[in-house]
């Protein structure tokens, strides 16, 4: 709302460049005090050897937020995220178990991960669906199939030299963790240098200003979409990678993760605005917490509850300080 | 009624500051009963800030806001219900409609009319349409906001200030999209409100409807009252002076050479709005439409454009004739569109004016498919610089701009994708009278470039300034023709009533 | 003549449900009788649960298996069904005793304290033999089911009888695989001097010892819990998982369309309690003598 | 989107009436194919036993729907529906317990879900936090809390004839779906006729614009977040009344149905539009689905498959219809 604002004017004009990056320099700041805290209190948090698991976890969440991010700036959401990742795996580990080799497995699963998601694009760019009601279709059929398929129980194939590859490490660092920065690299890239990361902007910005520019405004969101399957179908890789098997009930609410890191990562829900890097930072959040928390053995379900206040608190500071910078909601 | 005799409203010592702006510095201000009281000054004068600290919408940092000689009761937010119940009625320069709304209830917005604990939607229809039928307006209270023109919005909105028995209504640039017949409508509600004793403070870039109807005037600068004076003995260049604080004024150049037809239009009909519109678009040649609120001017542009679907007629630009009409296929001929309504469908608010700029065509910014930072900055500056846009930086997000500015960022996009014929809808609504000339500067450069440009204007006294010709669009086809030097604004408004 | 109609309640989409179904599904064809079956899953939720008897009732079911999402809070649904006169049938889980007797037809279970306190028993086996007389153990759960809950406090009286120094040094949440999988790492990561875990259902078995193949070499073993082709060639290569405990699905699933054909005949019963066996695997012999059993990897 | 938009503005002014409910009249298309089919396929589906079933199953989407479609015609979501009733139900069920009188636990409950929903409420209106987030951690923390109070177990407490008959039914038709017709009419009158009404439609619509007419927006935040809450605990009620036992488990995925009701409904995630009878008919779609599908007897994870596809295909036929209506997303 527009009243009681103002402060800090001088301020504004002397850092420029600093305060318009608020956003990432708090949630830095939380990434510091959750490692000071939870370096104080759970046992090995600091070891090498967790903030690799940390890198492991936030690949997970990560490779889904780059997209998810893109997605949000559009305007829109993809709620089918944690399904659309066990469905593919599931199909990857059929067509591993029929013996087909892992190119052609693995490539069939990319493909299908973006038919989906292009699909779910096609309702809500042609046929005005809301975002929100296609992905929650998938959500639903999609779990659905993958457990109709397998009965629920895992999908085991032949053990897989490049497979074991990608679950395990490389010079110290998992695999997943690698890809994870790779497409960070490469989102980063096509959200700024990219016509068609502008255009995601301009869509979710206005989208009758981006359409009467040229843009169109159709294909993007189809495209967004379609890469938000690709991510899911290679975050079911890695998945793939780390069980060993296709499961159905896998990734069961990676879909809130993805959305939460996304959102504390200071991207907002009407479109329009949004940083990859305050995604980075947002996935790193939510890793740290559940990753502090499940080390310094508090009860399970206090866990969540440490992680709902977390969370809000996060975004909180992270609104206050984006308020002092004079940047407004 | 209050038996206070002084000021209706007044402001004492005010002073209200955004992040990196005064809007608005140590201002004295006040406006008796039964004044007509006129607020002038370039955009981001303060104009708008004045208003909203006498609305209660906003509250000042330092100093007094006084209605009817005492303050304000409430403070943050309840402040602007109870400016409301003290008989302040305003019309803000942003649409303040809720567009799933009827007609009726957002007459009645936040005060909703009750009969027996219940909202009186029978009440609320016949008070609005009644209300309505004050400025001619002949429209269903029960229909929705959001079908409405952005024409009709404003005059509901207008329709909306004078209801009830208010003490001091404010209209902050009401006429911004309305046409002449329209604008003499809202001139009479204000003298009758006025022969009432109501206060009226307006805001408006239009010099004559101030003549017209103000008693005094306020002109504002950079966030100061520069000077109140009285209408009738100020001429308009001491005041246009005033506003501009010394800065030089430019007069728009000459006529240019008219080239060959670029684009021609026969028999298109789209009812019930056009029967059967016919015109030529020369090279080199600014085409001005006039006509009355809801003649079909938009639709027209937006059927050339491809954007809505003719029932009937032909559309030729050179010598092709259009098979498949599309918006995208337009743009690659070579046209440009600069929509109405600046805010809806004119600037993606977030995103920096180079972004802004360059929108319309990645490719002359891209080195090997990657977007250039340079090559933006590059083609953004150049636009900026050849429109004088004021910008801080390239990277600014537009939605701080001024209106003027954001306009003239909305044309430069189609200087920057070279478009060779400009559809102009409402070029300068909003804009100040310094923006407004270098707007008028832009499109007689860019004819003299030889481009072709069609301009749709309601204002129709800016028409003589920068046409070569004036098409009326009337009863759904063009009814006139008015040829430069012969245009003249009178004839003009007489040929568009018809 | 008409099929009869069964109404089936699965706990939840584990795999071990598959089994179940299975089992009922298998039984119903033996039975050579036309058996209409409506399935369906609680998803660990009361009023779900609650939600799928009454429609059940209302489809005109004539019997109905439910393994019970909670002893107590299960009650009221079962006590709707059994007053519209349809009989319920128990596996796996069923409501208190109180009410048991009076609503429940029968209860098709390994009991789960039994359950847990018999792979207790394997797990001191491996401790005394491995001489280690103070071993940490961490647990991987389930208990936001009571069933769970009842596993585990069989494991530790078991184990503590005959291990008394043994010490548990963590318990976290971790189900589906891919959770228990990064649970289990994190609580080695805490715990570097852990000894065991003990795997409370089939996903946190299978994490638990996914996450001790991910470490390398390390001494850490698994005690597990539900029986599936993975788990089975876990415990056949015994470097990891070194026993299993087991109730077959299929066989849980059988011996519970069975009673509940004899409701819907009207038998009268002897004991509510019909026991289903507990299988305790700790060999790779006994592995692979399962998987040979299970060739279509439904447990 | 502006463009290629209008077409049929004559047909708009002959039946105004009837063309403005197309989306009521699409649902009520849609309800009657499903009735057809499932009767047809499903036995004992049009029994009258289970009419009154799917009307029980519908109170427990319906109570809590209504408060949802003003939050989301506000402008917001809240996706803390399940948590909270299962948590309020733990805790009017340890109130029993504690041997509290009846009425004095159902206060504590609904002064309880009001305060949890306000202070959601207050995040969003007055500390900017969005309503996805502030519910988000209510979300987790909720359950959390209601786990480890309970340790995953049952609260039982002495018999209670009053909640009893509340789990009941009267003249034939269960209480709570009493309960929830009765709250339907007074939230069809509250949306329509009351100014509180009136104001959460014109802040969905144009949260600016109603501040400037003296509408105290954050207020109407605060109290629709409130209402949700007050809705859910009366859901809760419901709820201990039918399991007769506070279950923290319980009402799991409540907020993906209820959201998924009233968006099908036709309600607009971009607030400022919707209608309580749109819900009213979403919600019955909902729950009409869900029960013929287990009549049916299909397997389950097929139930979720076949569920997704009827959302996405309800939505799908009634922006068609508005469409046809001209009227525009
Ligand atoms: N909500 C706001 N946040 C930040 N700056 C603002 C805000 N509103 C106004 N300003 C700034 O305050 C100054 C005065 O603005 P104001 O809207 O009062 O100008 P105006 O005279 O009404 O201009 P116009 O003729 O364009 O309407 C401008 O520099 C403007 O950018
Ligand atoms: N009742 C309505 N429903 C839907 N769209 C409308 C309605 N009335 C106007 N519009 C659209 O709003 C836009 C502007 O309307 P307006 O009447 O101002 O334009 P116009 O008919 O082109 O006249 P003008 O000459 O004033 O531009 C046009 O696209 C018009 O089609
Ligand atoms: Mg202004
Ligand atoms: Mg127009």
């Amino acid at each position: 709302m527009s009243a009681s604002t103002a402060s800090s004017i001088p301020a504004r004009r002397l850092l420029p460049s600093l305060l318009g990056h608020m956003n990432e320099i708090g949630l830095i700041a939380i990434v510091a005090i959750l490692y000071v805290v939870f370096g104080a209190i759970s046992p090995g948090f600091l070891s090498v050897n967790n903030q690799v698991n940390i890198l492991r976890d936030g690949a997970t969440i990560g490779i889904a937020a780059w997209a998810q991010t893109l997605v949000i700036v559009a305007g829109e959401i993809d709620i089918s995220v944690g399904p659309m990742v066990a469905f593919i795996s599931v199909i990857m580990a059929f067509l591993l178990k029929w013996h087909l080799p892992l190119p052609v497995a693995l490539a069939g699963g990319l493909v299908l991960g973006s038919a989906l998601g292009a699909s779910a694009g096609v309702l809500r760019a042609v046929f005005t669906v809301p975002s929100f009601v296609a992905t929650l279709g998938l959500w639903s059929a999609l779990r659905g199939l993958a457990l109709f398929m397998t009965n629920a129980l895992p999908i085991s194939f032949d053990d897989n030299d490049t497979l074991d590859w990608i679950g395990g490490n490389l010079l110290g660092l998992p695999v997943s963790a690698i890809v994870m920065f790779v497409l960070f690299g490469a989102f980063v890239f096509a959200s700024r240098k990219t016509a068609f990361g502008r255009s995601v902007y301009a869509v979710g910005g206005n989208a009758n200003a981006a359409h009467l520019c040229g843009i169109n405004v159709t294909r993007i969101r189809i495209v967004v979409f379609a890469i938000s399957g690709l991510m899911a179908a290679i975050t079911a890789i890695m998945l793939l990678g780390r069980l060993g098997t296709g499961n159905a009930g896998a990734a069961s609410g990676l879909e809130f993760d993805v959305i939460a890191a996304v959102v504390v990562g200071g991207t907002s829900l009407s479109g329009g605005r949004g940083s990859m890097l305050g995604t980075l930072l947002g996935v790193l959040t939510i890793t740290v917490i559940s990753d502090g928390l499940v080390l310094y053995g508090i009860n399970s379900f206090v866990q969540d509850v440490v992680r709902g206040v977390i969370i809000v608190a996060a975004v909180l500071l992270n609104v206050a300080a984006a308020r002092r910078s004079g940047r407004h909601g | 009624m209050s038996g206070h005799q002084g000021p209706v409203a007044e402001l004492r010592a005010a002073t209200r500051t955004y992040p990196g702006v005064v809007a608005l510095d140590r201002v004295d201000f006040s406006v008796m009963p039964g004044e007509v009281r006129a607020i002038l000054g370039k955009n981001g004068a303060g104009k708008s800030t004045l208003i909203r600290l006498l609305t209660g919408a906003e509250t000042p940092d330092s100093g007094d806001v006084l209605l009817d000689g005492r303050p304000f009761v409430e403070s943050g937010l309840r402040r602007t219900r109870e400016a409301a119940r003290r008989g302040l009625r305003a019309v803000y320069q942003e649409l303040s409609l809720v567009p799933d709304m009827s007609i009726a209830e957002n007459m009645f917005l936040g005060d909703w009319p009750r009969r027996s604990g219940m909202l009186d939607h029978h009440g609320m229809a016949e008070q609005s349409a009644a209300a309505m039928r004050r400025l001619g307006l002949t429209l269903d209270p029960r229909q929705l906001a959001s079908t409405l023109s952005p024409a009709s919005r404003q005059m509901v909105e207008i329709a909306r200030a004078f209801l009830g028995s208010p003490r001091l209504v404010i209209l902050d640039e009401p006429t911004s999209s309305l046409a002449a017949a329209e604008v003499d409508q809202v001139c009479e509600a204000v003298r009758n409100a006025a022969a009432d004793r109501v206060a009226i403070l307006y805001v408006s870039h239009r010099m004559n409807e101030i003549r017209r109807l103000a008693d005094s005037a306020t002109v504002m600068r950079d966030g100061r009252v520069a000077s109140t004076l009285p209408v009738a003995g100020a001429k308009t260049e001491d005041i246009v002076q005033m506003m501009l604080g010394g800065a030089e004024q430019t007069r728009a150049p000459h006529r240019s050479r008219i080239g060959k037809t670029v684009l021609s239009v026969r028999g298109i009909a789209s009812p019930p709005k056009l029967a059967g519109i016919d015109l030529d678009l020369h090279e080199g040649e600014v085409l001005g439409i006039a006509g009355l609120l809801g003649s079909g001017r938009t639709e027209l542009l937006e059927i050339i454009m491809g954007l809505r679907a003719p029932t009937a007629g032909e559309i030729h630009v050179g010598t092709e004739k259009i098979q498949k009409p599309g918006y995208k296929a337009m743009m690659r001929r070579g046209f440009g569109y600069t929509p109405e309504s600046r805010k809806e469908n004119g600037i993606v608010p977030l995103l920096g004016v180079d972004e802004n700029t360059v929108l319309t065509d990645f490719g002359r910014v891209q080195r090997r498919g990657i977007l250039s930072a340079p090559a933006i900055e590059l083609a953004t500056r150049a636009v900026v610089e050849r429109l004088h846009v004021k910008t801080a930086r390239m990277q600014t997000p537009i939605a701080t701009l001024s209106g003027g500015n954001q306009q003239k960022v909305v044309i430069g996009r189609w200087i920057h994708a070279q478009s060779r014929i400009l559809l102009m809808d409402e070029p300068t609504r909003g804009v100040d009278v310094e923006a407004k000339i270098q707007i008028y500067d832009i499109i007689r450069a860019l004819a003299a470039e030889g481009r072709a440009i069609l301009f749709v204007s309601s204002e129709i006294e800016e028409l003589d300034q920068v046409c070569d010709r004036v098409l009326v669009l009337r009863d759904g086809i063009m009814a006139e023709e008015h040829v430069a030097p012969a245009i003249d604004a009178e004839q003009l408004l007489a040929a568009c009533i018809g | 003549a008409d099929p009869v109609g069964i109404g089936a309640i699965y706990l939840d989409s584990q795999g071990y449900y598959a089994g179940v179904r299975k089992g009922v599904q298998d039984g119903a064809a033996a039975l050579k009788r036309p058996i209409r079956l409506v399935e369906t899953t609680a998803q660990d939720d009361p009023s779900k649960e609650s939600g799928f008897i009454d429609t059940l009732v209302s489809a005109n079911v004539k019997a109905i298996l439910l393994s019970a999402v909670s002893a107590d809070g299960s009650v009221h649904a079962i006590k709707r069904a059994h007053q519209a006169g349809i009989p319920i049938v128990c596996y796996n889980t069923c409501v208190n005793d109180t009410a048991m007797k009076k609503y429940v037809y029968a209860y098709v279970v390994g009991d789960p304290v039994a359950f847990g306190s018999k792979l207790g028993g394997a797990a001191a086996d491996y401790f005394v033999k491995a001489g280690l007389t103070a071993p940490k153990l961490a647990v991987v759960n389930c208990e936001f089911v009571e069933v769970c809950i009842n596993r585990r406090k069989g494991f530790e009286t078991a184990l503590l009888a005959r291990v008394p120094g043994a010490t548990f040094v963590d318990n976290q949440q971790g189900t589906t695989v891919d959770t228990s999988v990064a649970v289990a790492e994190k609580i080695m990561t805490a715990h570097p001097d852990l000894d065991a875990f003990f795997g409370e259902s089939g996903g946190a078995t299978l994490g638990a010892t996914k996450a001790v193949q991910h470490a390398g070499n390390s001494k850490v073993v698994v005690f597990g819990s539900d029986m599936t082709s993975d788990i089975g060639h876990a415990l056949a290569a015994h470097t990891i998982l070194k026993a299993v405990v087991d109730i077959s699905g299929k066989s849980v699933g059988r011996l519970a369309i069975q009673q509940a054909m004899d409701a819907v005949d009207g038998k009268s019963k002897g004991s509510r309690i019909v026991p289903a066996d507990i299988g305790l695997y700790t060999t790779t012999d006994e592995a692979n003598a399962w998987l040979g059993a299970h060739s279509d990897g439904i447990p």
